[in-house]
């Protein structure tokens, strides 16, 4: 059974992105339909799998690592991968009514599509630092030529910008991984966390330079200044699936490396300056998303504010007691599955709005609360979760993070998670403010079609929702992973 | 110091030379030679430090190639873009007054 | 011996390196790149990777020389485009 | 003088990065820790289908990466002929009539192309393999283009787009083809190895091959654009 | 799932689902609206009555699940849950009706409405609310969705209006999430249990928890209008009067006051706060509030504004009533929450009356409009004289029970602060009241409309009279065991005696 569901989940993205090359952009609508269903029951299937049995390796082509690439399949990776089925198949569902099919380039969106969600996938599942690095390609050049795609001015000034911040980051992170191979002779991350020791500079470098390049591709302040601009220009359905997932890709390798070396390799400054790089994030950038004039800029740089709060894992989880950094490591996946589906409902409900009142500038969105009562509730609701405030999982995130650094005595990161809110509120209330205006003398809106409003609104809700069963989502996380054990003696080498 | 270390050292000025050059240059295919320069840094310190200990090892020459790939990839792609950027605004670089032009 | 030739080439490798950076003239600097290309063919060839060598100097110093050359005479075409001849 | 302080600045940051990764370099060959990987690539390579140790990890023990690595490959193409205009094609500057080029043409194409050949046949057990096989195979295709023989076969067409995917479709057909043979995802079924991989080599060669050659021929000057988002309906 | 759980969650879900329906609802189904609107509100009317009735049996709703790690979801009704629950059920039906008839003809209804019924689907949450976490939840639920009422005209003024409001309210939030957190850090999970849970608590703790009562209080009296932090509210009259009527009356002050009730009781336990010196300062700031509002009403020139200092003053009547120490006192001070519900509500009515019919928005403009309206004018003769304090109407009993636990607290300068506030209270109401009644009409009313045979629209007209009438029977029938003043006693009771 297994089996099938891996084989699948590798195997539909991958092989949809080469048929959807082949049509254009109706009939590679269809096929993705077909797709996303699959997709979606495939990485159904995969969570139920693991939730009742526990998490799995899975070694590609018959050979165990270190020799072959395995995958590793536990509560985490399998919740990300729900999370991928669900935000991907919701931006492709808004994609393929939003865009417009005459552009003869917009076949190509199709085949970008499916290969980032491939990359994705294989992200959530590596455990190879070298397999990794090819997965985070795959997915920062799809992000790249899904920016591009239209080639107008502004978005290929964007792309480069952002295909050049990318690729400085993989190569950093790559280098890291040179260092590691180059001591320990191995790419497998479960290989190398059971030979690596406490005093090594080497290796300590090799964990730095990761997190550096990692740092940069997820646009960790402050090396934040591609973010904007990328998803500000991208069409509302990119720029979903680019705050949404992508930018989640690459903190998912950081936190893995961090949790399984972490302890070893790091030190409390490095916890403690990249947890300040992320207060700083969320500052600075919520104070620049206060102050941006175009309604996609004000999401992204609060993409860029919210990435700053996932930062808060390092120090809440180095050298505190184990229940403490449960409650971090749990606060840090609620925030990022949250602020995937806030985010990308915030996205797509811009997108619409902006699609109605035919202007980018947030002060041209009074009155459209006639209009398009719909796509703004959706926005707001998912505004409440960026705010993070009751009940939605935005809420039940900070509330977790709030009680660990409570709880391991870090008492200035409840300074940053209660400011962080209050300044959310103070961009997401400006634009709400913005909709209430009565003044606007035309009457000129375009209503977007029905599906297209339904979209967001859905997973809005699901943010939403999110708070109130974050209990049954979390518990996935902490499942057994029975062959842990095992696998890594196989895989160590006794020095 | 096997030559192989010796190779690696070179490779991380290789390294060093191309950030430097990667942060400082304004010149987008000057960046991107800065970029292809840092990944041979990278690509030798790769080889060179696994074969320092195991002498010729064809798992990082297989990695090397894969990543040859990957940059070349990367390459071409930037190169078109930097090209379509260039013939819609006749700009060469990133920087607000872009005219920086060899 | 062998020592000499490593540290040598290494040496070619680093002064292509910074040649390539900051050479005034970019069709020069695309030239440099290609010339570096081929010595870390070599390089390679020293570090008992033939296969790598083979790829870079099709890859490396061949087709991305030549795609970065195209691109260099594409800005060059361009430029004279876009500043009529006023100085004749 | 700012830009005099930022370019010392950054000048000190990269040798201070330059150092310390020199260090830890040095520190990382000194404190190696014995590998048992080669002892089992060296132990795997018989049922690998091919004696190539390089070839072996690429397209069996590795080959999700080398997947994948074609599909960026992919991806890069694409991104490349959604950019271009077919005009280039036409494009007069580039119709040569360099007499010098155009014997070179004549004596080199079909040399490349042997060497294509010969790497590609080589790969099994010699240094050689796609990769260098595409990589000569574009290069014969950028010489000829640059001749200013048209290549029709370049146009972003539907034929395009199938060079473009037929390497990595195959490499994929025989991925699911070992999960549904009841092995893993990716793997041979026994005994038939060497016969898929040299398959797969020779598609990936044409492939890439001619991805390649679309990156390169995928000059922009298209002056069709997609509207900004929110100026229009 | 049994009975007993299932009618707090159709308390909540009674309006919830009503705000779905609405906002799905196309902007030009007026009536279709109106009837799933008061629907309702008659369901929820009822499920509130069943469970009343069941609490004084003694039978407990209760539902809770596991949200996140350590916290549960926990609705329950015990008797001070009921009391809220009641006030805002009783008056949102009335307030359901005056909003109908008073947003006739204007835009955006559609949208109005859907956070009207989120607004009261929060209120039940703060009511039911069986613990700290979920009383938070629902708290600032209660925030979001006035925000859109109070900035439902979109005016300048009212955008402005709004702005403060969400800056209060939301750095309130902040101050409560911070202490909620913190305590939750050091006890666990706290239920609302009669007794408190800190009875006897480690004196190491004394320090941490007095802070984190300063912070709780601090959050929580924002919404109530403590001083200094009732800035927003009489900004927030700009609003449209159901909303002002909602604010003050029905929802968001009363539940600011009903947190701080929580919090003493529930969560700290009298005993312990007393013992821990907390109740002084808070019964003085509460004295404090009382007086400095009073005093602010008297400069007044609009008439909801006016009213709206009154609110602030009054408020801290619950609050004071709560910090003298002994079931008297407790007894005025939970009374006193629903009986200023009542009060204010017709108060509202009747200036949104005015308002709306003639015009009026300020008080000097009110000359001769006993004789125009006299069944508005009645209402809003008897509703000040209550706030008062006159015998037998609703504020006299508060005030009677308050005095008597200031008494018994040994705070006789509480008594005091009573009598000069009920001086400040005819100080300025009455002039209104003579203006009313014994002023001939000085000009023509600024805009009068007229309605047929009733003096306003007829859904603007009996909302007031019927809060009227309440406000007479809950004095009248104060010493029957049907009286809010007998249920605040069955609360005290079970809180004093364990």
């Amino acid at each position: 059974m297994n089996q099938w569901l891996m084989a699948g989940l590798l195997f539909t993205p991958l092989a949809w992105a080469a048929l959807s090359l082949l049509l254009d952009f109706r009939q590679g609508r269809w096929l993705s339909w077909l797709g996303m269903l699959i997709q979606a029951l495939v990485s159904l299937g995969l969570w139920v799998a693991v939730a009742s049995n526990g998490g799995f390796y899975y070694a590609l082509a018959g050979w165990e690592a270190p020799l072959g690439i395995a995958l590793r399949v536990d509560g985490l990776a399998v919740t990300f991968v729900l999370l991928t089925a669900a935000v991907a198949t919701a931006c492709g569902l808004h994609a393929g009514v939003y865009l417009d099919p005459s552009k003869s380039w917009q076949r190509y969106f199709w085949p970008l599509f499916w290969f980032l969600w491939a990359g994705l996938n294989g992200v959530w599942l590596g455990a190879d630092l070298f397999n990794l690095y090819v997965s985070l390609e795959l997915i920062s050049l799809s992000a790249v030529g899904l920016v591009a795609l239209g080639g107008e001015a502004a978005a290929l000034r964007a792309a480069l910008r952002y295909l050049f911040a990318v690729l400085l980051g993989s190569l950093v992170y790559l280098l890291g991984v040179a260092l590691l191979y180059g001591q320990f002779g191995t790419l497998s991350l479960t290989g190398i966390a059971a030979v690596v020791g406490a005093d090594e500079p080497a290796a300590a470098m090799a964990l730095l330079l990761m997190l550096a390049g990692l740092a940069l591709k997820t646009a960790l302040f402050p090396l934040h200044g591609w973010l904007p601009p990328a998803h500000g220009v991208a069409k509302s359905p990119v720029s979903a699936l680019l705050s949404g997932l992508v930018v989640k890709a690459s903190f998912y390798i950081a936190a893995r490396l961090w949790l399984e070396l972490g302890d070893r390799l790091g030190s409390h400054t490095l916890a403690q300056g990249i947890g300040a790089l992320g207060a700083g994030a969320v500052i600075w950038g919520s104070w620049l998303a206060f102050r941006q004039p175009h309604l996609k800029q004000v999401v992204a740089y609060s993409s860029v504010a919210q990435i700053g709060y996932l930062f808060l894992l390092f120090p809440l989880t180095f050298a505190v007691a184990e229940p403490v950094s449960r409650l971090a490591q749990q606060g840090i996946t609620l925030q990022v599955v949250s602020h995937a589906l806030a985010k990308s409902a915030m996205f797509l409900a811009a997108g619409n709005l902006i699609l109605s009142v035919r202007s980018k500038r947030v002060d041209a969105l009074g009155g459209v609360s006639h209009y398009l009562p719909f796509s703004l509730f959706s926005f707001g609701l998912a505004g409440v979760s960026l705010m993070s405030l009751p009940p939605t999982g935005g809420f039940a995130a900070k509330w977790l993070l709030l009680q660990a650094s409570l709880a391991s005595g870090q008492w200035w990161w409840v300074v940053v998670l209660l400011l962080g809110g209050v300044l959310a509120a103070a961009y997401v209330f400006r634009i709400y403010r913005a909709t209430f205006l009565e003044d606007r003398a035309s009457d000129d809106f375009y209503h977007p079609p029905r599906s297209l409003e339904a979209i967001p609104m859905l997973l809005a809700l699901l943010a939403l929702g999110l708070g109130l069963v974050a209990e049954p989502v979390l518990s996935v996380l902490a499942l057994p992973f029975e062959v842990a054990a095992e696998v890594a003696a196989d895989v160590a080498v006794q020095p | 110091m096997s030559p192989d270390l010796l190779y690696a050292l070179a490779g991380v000025v290789l390294c060093g030379i191309g950030l430097f050059g990667f942060l400082l240059l304004e010149h987008l295919l000057r960046r991107l030679l800065a970029f292809n320069l840092i990944g041979s840094g990278v690509f030798l310190v790769l080889i060179g430090l696994a074969q320092h200990r195991n002498g010729p090892d064809p798992v990082p020459q297989a990695l090397v190639l894969t990543g040859i790939v990957v940059a070349i990839a990367a390459t071409a792609l930037a190169v078109v873009l930097i090209r379509r950027y260039y013939h819609l605004t006749g700009h060469t670089s990133l920087a607000d007054d872009g005219e920086a032009q060899s | 011996m062998n020592w000499w030739l490593d540290g040598l080439l290494i040496v070619a490798l680093l002064v292509t390196a910074v040649a390539m950076l900051v050479s005034r003239d970019l069709f020069r600097a695309v030239v440099m790149f290609m010339a570096f290309g081929l010595l870390m063919a070599v390089a390679w060839v020293r570090l008992q990777a033939p296969d790598i060598a083979l790829a870079e100097v099709a890859i490396g110093a061949g087709l991305s020389g030549v795609l970065l050359l195209d691109a260099v005479s594409h800005f060059q075409r361009g430029q004279r485009r876009q500043q009529p001849p006023e100085g004749k | 003088m700012r830009r005099r302080l930022l370019l010392f600045l950054t000048l000190a940051a990269c040798a201070g990065f330059t150092v310390a990764l020199a260090a830890a370099v040095l520190h990382a060959a000194g404190a190696a820790l014995p590998s048992a990987l080669p002892e089992q690539l060296a132990a795997s390579l018989g049922s690998s289908g091919v004696e190539h140790p390089v070839t072996a990890v690429l397209l069996n023990f590795r080959n999700y990466d080398t997947l994948l690595e074609i599909g960026v490959l992919v991806i890069a193409g694409m991104v490349g002929i959604s950019l271009a205009s077919t005009s280039s094609l036409e494009d007069p500057a580039l119709r040569s009539s360099d007499s010098l080029l155009y014997a070179l043409q004549r004596w080199f194409v079909p040399l490349m192309l042997l060497l294509a050949l010969y790497l590609l046949w080589a790969g099994a057990d010699r240094p050689g393999g796609a990769f260098q096989a595409g990589a000569v195979l574009a290069a014969t295709g950028v010489l000829m283009r640059l001749g200013g023989l048209p290549m029709e076969f370049v146009r972003p067409g539907v034929l395009l787009r199938l060079g473009l995917v037929l390497g990595f479709a195959v490499f994929l057909l025989v991925a699911v083809a070992g999960a549904l043979a009841g092995e893993a995802f990716l793997a041979y079924p026994p005994g038939m190895a060497g016969g898929l991989i040299l398959t797969i080599e020779i598609v990936l060669t044409l492939s890439i091959g001619m991805i390649l050659l679309a990156l390169f021929v995928a000059a922009p000057v298209s002056d069709e654009h997609e509207p900004e988002e929110g100026a229009g309906p | 799932m049994s009975l007993s759980a299932l009618l707090p969650i159709l308390a909540l879900l009674s309006s919830l689902l009503a705000a779905v329906v609405i906002f799905a609802l196309p902007e030009s189904s007026h009536r279709l609206r109106t009837l799933v609107n008061l629907l309702a509100a008659l369901l929820k009317l009822g499920v509130v009555a069943v469970m009343t009735w069941g609490v004084f049996r003694g039978v407990d709703f209760s539902v809770s699940f596991t949200m996140l790690p350590g916290v549960s979801f926990m609705l329950r009704a015990d008797a001070l849950a009921m009391l809220f629950a009641g006030l805002s059920a009783v008056l949102w039906l009335f307030t359901t009706i005056y909003a109908v008839g008073y947003l006739e003809d204007s835009p955006n209804r559609s949208r109005f409405f859907g956070f009207f019924s989120l607004c009261v689907a929060s209120t039940m949450g703060v009511a039911l609310a069986g613990n700290l976490f979920t009383f938070f939840l629902f708290y600032e639920m209660l925030t979001l969705s006035t925000y859109p009422l109070v900035v439902h005209r979109g005016t300048d003024k009212s955008l402005q209006a709004g702005r403060n409001y969400i800056i209060y309210t939301l750095g309130g939030g902040v101050a409560l999430l911070l202490g909620i957190a913190w305590l939750h850090g050091l006890a666990g999970d706290l239920p609302f249990q009669e007794t408190g849970h800190f009875q006897g608590a480690d004196p190491a703790l004394h320090g941490q928890l007095t802070l984190i009562f300063v912070l709780l209080i601090a959050g929580l009296g924002v919404k109530a209008g403590l001083f200094p932090l009732h800035g927003w509210l009489p900004q927030a009259m700009v609003a449209p009067a159901p909303v002002s009527a909602l604010l003050h009356a029905v929802a968001v002050v009363k539940a600011g006051a009903f947190g701080i009730v929580r919090v003493v009781y529930d969560i700290y336990g009298i005993d312990f706060a007393y013992a821990l010196g907390l109740l002084e300062p808070l019964a003085w700031l509460a004295a404090f509030t009382i007086i400095y509002g009073s005093v602010r009403a008297l400069w007044q020139t609009d008439l909801k504004r006016r009213l709206a200092f009154s609110t602030i003053s009054q408020v801290s009547y619950i609050i004071l009533g709560v910090t003298l120490f002994g079931p008297l006192g407790a007894v005025g001070g939970l009374v006193h929450l629903l009986h200023q519900g009542i009060m204010k509500i017709t108060l509202f009515f009747c200036a949104g009356n005015y308002a709306e019919t003639l015009g009026v928005h300020r008080v000097d403009e009110l000359d001769g409009a006993g004789a125009r309206m006299p069944a508005t004018s009645v209402a809003f003769t008897l509703a000040a004289l209550g706030m008062i304090g006159v015998p037998p109407l609703a504020g006299f009993v508060t005030k009677w029970a308050l005095g008597a636990g200031a008494l018994a607290a040994e705070m006789e300068w509480a008594i005091l602060v009573l009598l000069v506030s009920s001086l400040l209270n005819a100080a300025y109401f009455l002039p209104i009241v003579y203006r009313l009644w014994f002023c001939p009409i000085a000009a023509p009313w600024p805009a009068e409309r007229r309605w047929g045979r009733l003096e306003t629209h007829a859904w603007l007209f009996w909302p007031p009279l019927v809060t009227t009438l309440m406000l007479v029977l809950v004095g009248l029938l104060a010493a029957t065991f049907v009286s809010p003043l007998s249920w605040a006693q069955l609360i005290a009771v079970r809180m004093y005696l364990p």
